[in-house]
């Protein structure tokens, strides 16, 4: 944990000082942005490209935000989360380490399921039981709520438009 | 520290009434819980019929008069129905023409909530040696919420003992599942195949070697089990019956993709603000927005795989009963011939029980090869090419081509 | 350091150097695109194998001398081997000792990147009709990219003239077909069934009757056409060759969910941070994480069940194989008696024809079922039952079940 805090505050200083901002690509000009909730911080990355098209085109898109599935609601652990992540994909990006498929760790599917729960807790009440270890993820079934169909690749003709 | 991100749970299991352990009454459980209880009642009303299955009670036998020959001397012969609904279980095996006086309690053992109450009381062996007539006055209810669920918890048990011992036999215990693996083993206690042991009749699932067909056969051929010797050909037959569970879990797709029985067949339904499961246990197809489309965003798509798949496994299926028959008038042919070779007549018989054996573990699985389309057209294919087999032995067997059946069906 | 991750700025297709028309030269098209181009040239090298395909050009009739049975007469059976990438194609068909001096030039229509020009100065009827030694003098470069795009927009296209007429014939017109639809029928300009029509060995795709093999078979048997005659059991033979794209759209499951060839075989990739098509044109298997992951969540389950499948299909392979290899010997024991019945011969040679389409559309469909396992398994099936019917009849035309032939192979 303590590691993670240190980390956290070095990206966000390293986010600060600007190491990287006013880039074509990679529209983070301040903190408070990545910080915030807001689509343009995730989707300021060209990586995170094709997700956020198959979100928009998803069935959540006017329910939820990325950060709304991705980020733990409760205050504190949101910005270890963020920092976390933060480093991990800026430093994937800057070293040109960008895994060829992109998947959630078992960490996010646990922050997501847990923001499945956070919004429909009153529906699934009968049916999730988050007592027993062996739930299954809400989007196993629900496979294209958040992301619409998967594979739908943007084309490369399509994608610098 | 995810773990504060997790609401607290209140699943909803809080019951009223207190229900008392095994209560054969599924109408006190309903007292607790309103919407499974009334979903449960529709299993009893249900008529609708689909291409290859559905709840309409219809003769196969009608159908495809094919099965008098194929299951000719072993009772399914002269009457075999589509099945329905879980609260008609008690009707129909009460009625069915298979059932005469020598029929043992064991045909109870998949037909009532009376039984976990009845194995705890007097064992099964003791339930299986009883007359069906006489263990019948003591069973009053269909099948219902005490075959699944534990009254206190409401959890998904074995109730059965024939499983719980079937999963010792392999090395199993189902008390370490998962609720998922239990959301399709709860389905085990009765969508298996099954046999009656020695005199006792007492009911077992052959699994030993295995929940494979293979398995199965070589379970049977190694206690020299036979279910009837099937009046024209003479081999020695098993009756394959409902193996729902073991063609499901052979690696097929939605198994190996964590998809349950539950997930189809009692998809999540709502009812003013809560999700439960639908009790109306029945063809996904009659309901394929729930029971598919969680899952398949295009139940369009879905559905159109699925009528495809049912229809090449149908047409499979035809290839293969054309195959049986001829091989069953062709060893009918040679047995009649004054002098055949009766060592090789009795390998064609070996070739006739092991083609229909697979042949059976497609047809008598209610899924039209759904369950496990790769799974069960490599069955059927094997299962064609030995009963082609059998008929090249009963030539043989003759010593003239004369007696080769060229007939149609 | 950043810096050079990033994507050139725009990606569309702005050509720096115009590409002629038809231009033979993959290397000139790579300047424009030197990442399709960097690609492409892997599938020279590649050598890797998978269980059941892969890229090393091992002889099939060594893994399975089952195969110079089958084959027995047709060439097929001297020299065959696994295919591998696209830049050996020229080497390939150069070198394969199913060439000789009767060899016409069609059987460089799938070859060379020359062709697109070559069609439009000759013809293809005249293309044909020169035999492959003296065509090959105009011919020296392998598969490139004017066999899939237009130069001047780089657009997929139909440069194969047998593909138009064959989508002519069933009344369809490529160019009316989607960005996506085109990603599968680009490849149909070669992984399809064909044979050569008449003196002039014309290039022809049998699809005038649909693309299923029944469609097929029924065209066939319509004009009298054979390939060549088994060396064995003297039957009519057709060859089939690699029926991708028929077997494929046949209502397979990943058809039906609008997934092309390209997606699997072509998935995108990224370097830096451009992304686009890789051109390493190979079996997916050996690159799962990109070609399957872009779909399923859990590439290893998609492999598990690809793996499960495949060996369903050998296992159901190995059984026809066997019929087929049975009805082959007998046909030929029936041929050698004094006086069979020539007619029952016939029919005997008759389904040893129609058994083995089906077994070839299969065993020479490059997947090893993978493509659209039901239909794969469902034509086996018939093919086993017709290949049993076959060794039947033999016997009914000799006369005498001692023509039977029940070795193994
Ligand atoms: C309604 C909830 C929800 C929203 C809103 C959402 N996601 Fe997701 N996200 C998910 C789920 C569910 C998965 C799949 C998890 C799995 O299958 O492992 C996922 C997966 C991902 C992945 C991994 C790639 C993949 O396909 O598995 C990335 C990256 C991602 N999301 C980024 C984003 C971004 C960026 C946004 C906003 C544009 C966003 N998400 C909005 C729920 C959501
Ligand atoms: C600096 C560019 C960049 C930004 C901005 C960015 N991402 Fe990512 N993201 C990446 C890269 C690169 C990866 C792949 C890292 C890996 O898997 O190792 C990734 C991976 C992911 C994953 C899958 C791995 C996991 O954690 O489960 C999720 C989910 C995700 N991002 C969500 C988001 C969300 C939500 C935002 C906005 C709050 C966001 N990303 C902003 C570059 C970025
Ligand atoms: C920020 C709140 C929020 C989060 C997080 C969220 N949802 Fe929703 N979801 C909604 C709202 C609002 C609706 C529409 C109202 C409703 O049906 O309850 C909705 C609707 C749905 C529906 C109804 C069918 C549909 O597609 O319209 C499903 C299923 C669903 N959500 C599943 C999920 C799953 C699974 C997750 C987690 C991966 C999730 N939701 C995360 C707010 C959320
Ligand atoms: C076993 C499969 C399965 C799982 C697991 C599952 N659901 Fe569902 N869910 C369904 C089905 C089936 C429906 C009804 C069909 C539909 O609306 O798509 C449904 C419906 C819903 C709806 C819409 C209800 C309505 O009609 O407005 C929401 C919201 C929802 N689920 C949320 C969740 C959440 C949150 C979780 C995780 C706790 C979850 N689901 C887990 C199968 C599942
Ligand atoms: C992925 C979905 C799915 C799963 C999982 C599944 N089934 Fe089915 N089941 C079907 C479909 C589809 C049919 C065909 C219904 C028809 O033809 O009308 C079917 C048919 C049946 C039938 C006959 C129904 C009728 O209409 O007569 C029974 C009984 C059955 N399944 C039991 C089971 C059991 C037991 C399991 C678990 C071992 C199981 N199913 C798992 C989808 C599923
Ligand atoms: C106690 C034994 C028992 C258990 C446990 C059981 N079934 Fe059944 N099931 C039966 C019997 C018996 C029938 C046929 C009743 C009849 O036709 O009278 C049947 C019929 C069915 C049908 C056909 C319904 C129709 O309308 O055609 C389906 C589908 C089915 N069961 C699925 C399941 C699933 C899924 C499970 C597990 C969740 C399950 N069953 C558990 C005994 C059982
Ligand atoms: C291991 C559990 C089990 C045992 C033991 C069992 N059944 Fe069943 N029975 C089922 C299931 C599951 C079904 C529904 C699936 C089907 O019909 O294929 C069923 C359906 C039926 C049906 C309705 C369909 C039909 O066949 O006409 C009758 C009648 C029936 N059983 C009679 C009997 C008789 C008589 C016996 C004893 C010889 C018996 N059952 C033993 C599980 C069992
Ligand atoms: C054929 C087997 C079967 C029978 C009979 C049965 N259930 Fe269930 N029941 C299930 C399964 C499977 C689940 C899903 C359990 C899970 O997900 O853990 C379930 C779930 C439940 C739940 C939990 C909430 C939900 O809807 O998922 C309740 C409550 C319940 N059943 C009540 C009943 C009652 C009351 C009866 C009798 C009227 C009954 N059940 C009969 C199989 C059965
Ligand atoms: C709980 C989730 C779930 C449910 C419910 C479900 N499926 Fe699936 N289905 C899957 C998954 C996962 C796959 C595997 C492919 C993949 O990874 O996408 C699959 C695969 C398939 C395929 C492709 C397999 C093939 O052989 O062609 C078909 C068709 C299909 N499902 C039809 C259905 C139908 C029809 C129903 C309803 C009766 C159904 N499914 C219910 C999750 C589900
Ligand atoms: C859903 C994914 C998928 C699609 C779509 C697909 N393929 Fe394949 N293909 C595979 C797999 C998996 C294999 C098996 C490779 C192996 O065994 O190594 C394969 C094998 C092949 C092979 C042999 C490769 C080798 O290793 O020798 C050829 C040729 C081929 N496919 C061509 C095609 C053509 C042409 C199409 C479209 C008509 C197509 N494929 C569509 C997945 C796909
Ligand atoms: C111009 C003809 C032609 C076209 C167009 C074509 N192929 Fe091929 N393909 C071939 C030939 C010829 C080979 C075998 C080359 C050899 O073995 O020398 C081959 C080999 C392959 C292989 C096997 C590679 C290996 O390493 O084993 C795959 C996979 C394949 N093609 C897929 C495709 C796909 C997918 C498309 C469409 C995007 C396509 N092909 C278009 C002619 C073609
Ligand atoms: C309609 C297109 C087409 C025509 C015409 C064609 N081929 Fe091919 N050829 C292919 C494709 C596609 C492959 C790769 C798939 C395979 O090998 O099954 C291939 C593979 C080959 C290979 C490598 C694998 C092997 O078989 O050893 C050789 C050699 C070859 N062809 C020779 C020939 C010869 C000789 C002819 C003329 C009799 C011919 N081809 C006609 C499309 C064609
Ligand atoms: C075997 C057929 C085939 C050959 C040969 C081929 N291509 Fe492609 N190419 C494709 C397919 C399929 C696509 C995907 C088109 C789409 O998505 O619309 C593609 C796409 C492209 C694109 C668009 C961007 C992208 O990556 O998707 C370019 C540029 C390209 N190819 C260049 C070339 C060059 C240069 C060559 C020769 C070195 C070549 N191609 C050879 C089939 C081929
Ligand atoms: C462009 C998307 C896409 C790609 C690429 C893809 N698939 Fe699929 N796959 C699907 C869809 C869609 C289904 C149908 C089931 C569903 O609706 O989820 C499916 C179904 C399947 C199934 C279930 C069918 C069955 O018969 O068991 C398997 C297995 C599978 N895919 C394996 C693979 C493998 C292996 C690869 C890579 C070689 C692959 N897929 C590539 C989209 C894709
Ligand atoms: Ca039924
Ligand atoms: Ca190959």
């Amino acid at each position: 944990m303590k590691f993670l805090f240190i980390a956290g505050i070095f990206v966000l200083v390293a986010m600060g000082s600007g190491t990287y901002v006013n880039d074509s690509d990679m529209h983070i000009s301040n903190l408070t942005e990545y910080i915030g909730n807001t689509l343009t911080a995730c989707n300021s990355c060209h990586v995170m490209g094709a997700v956020y098209e198959s979100w928009y085109h998803g069935d959540h898109k006017n329910r939820a935000e990325c950060s709304d599935c991705h980020i733990p609601h409760d205050p504190i652990t949101k910005y270890v989360v963020k920092a976390e992540s933060g480093i991990r994909d800026v430093t994937a990006v800057i070293t040109g380490n960008v895994p060829e498929v992109i998947r959630t760790t078992e960490n996010s599917q646990k922050i997501i399921q847990g923001n499945c729960l956070h919004c429909h807790e009153q529906t699934v009440g009968n049916i999730a039981d988050s007592k027993r270890n062996d739930e299954r993820y809400c989007f196993e079934c629900h496979r294209t709520v958040a992301h619409g169909e998967r594979g739908i690749s943007l084309s490369p003709y399509q994608e610098g438009k | 520290m995810y773990i504060n991100n997790q609401p607290v749970s209140n699943r909803g299991i809080n019951q009223i009434f207190e229900v008392p352990a095994m209560e054969p009454d599924s109408a006190q459980w309903g007292l607790n819980f309103p919407n499974q209880y009334s979903t449960f009642l529709l299993t009893k009303t249900n008529q609708n019929r689909t291409k290859y299955g559905g709840s309409f009670p219809y003769s196969k036998l009608e159908i495809n008069p094919r099965l008098v020959i194929l299951y000719a001397g072993s009772g399914y012969d002269i009457d075999y129905n589509e099945e329905r609904g879980h609260l008609n279980s008690l009707t129909d095996v009460r009625s069915i023409e298979r059932i005469n006086n020598k029929t043992p309690g064991t045909c109870y053992s998949c037909k009532s909530s009376d039984n976990p109450g009845l194995w705890a009381k007097m064992g099964m062996a003791e339930f299986d040696k009883t007359m069906f007539s006489e263990l019948g006055k003591n069973i009053n209810n269909p099948i219902g919420c005490a075959n699944c669920h534990e009254a206190s918890t409401m959890r998904l048990v074995v109730t059965n003992p024939a499983l719980d011992e079937a999963l010792k036999s392999q090395g199993k215990d189902w008390r370490t599942f998962t609720r998922q693996e239990m959301r399709t083993v709860v389905c085990a206690n009765c969508h298996v195949e099954y046999y009656f042991a020695g005199e006792g009749k007492y009911l077992t699932f052959p699994w030993k070697n295995g929940t494979r067909i293979e398995d199965i056969t070589a379970y049977y051929d190694n206690i020299g089990f036979k279910d009837w010797q099937h009046a024209i050909s003479g081999a020695p037959m098993i009756k394959i019956q409902h193996p729902e569970y073991e063609m499901y879990t052979a690696d097929s797709t939605h198994y190996r993709a964590g998809v349950s029985c539950a997930d189809c067949h009692m998809p999540y339904t709502r009812e003013g603000a809560a999700k439960f499961s639908t009790h109306d246990v029945k063809s996904p197809l009659l309901n394929a927005n729930l029971a598919c489309g969680a899952c398949h965003r295009d139940v369009e798509y879905a559905t159109y795989r699925a009528a495809t798949i049912q229809s090449q496994v149908q047409m499979s299926m035809n290839v293969t009963e054309d195959a049986l028959i001829a091989a069953i008038k062709t060893i009918k042919a040679a047995s009649l011939k004054p002098d055949p070779d009766m060592k090789v007549l009795a390998e064609a018989r070996q070739l006739h029980r092991e083609a229909q054996m697979r042949w059976d573990f497609v047809a008598a699985e209610n899924s039209m090869g759904f369950h496990n389309p790769e799974e069960a057209l490599r069955i059927l294919l094997s299962s064609a090419d030995l009963a082609r087999q059998a008929q090249l032995k009963a030539v043989q067997a003759a010593g003239s081509p004369a007696v080769i059946w060229n007939g149609s069906h």
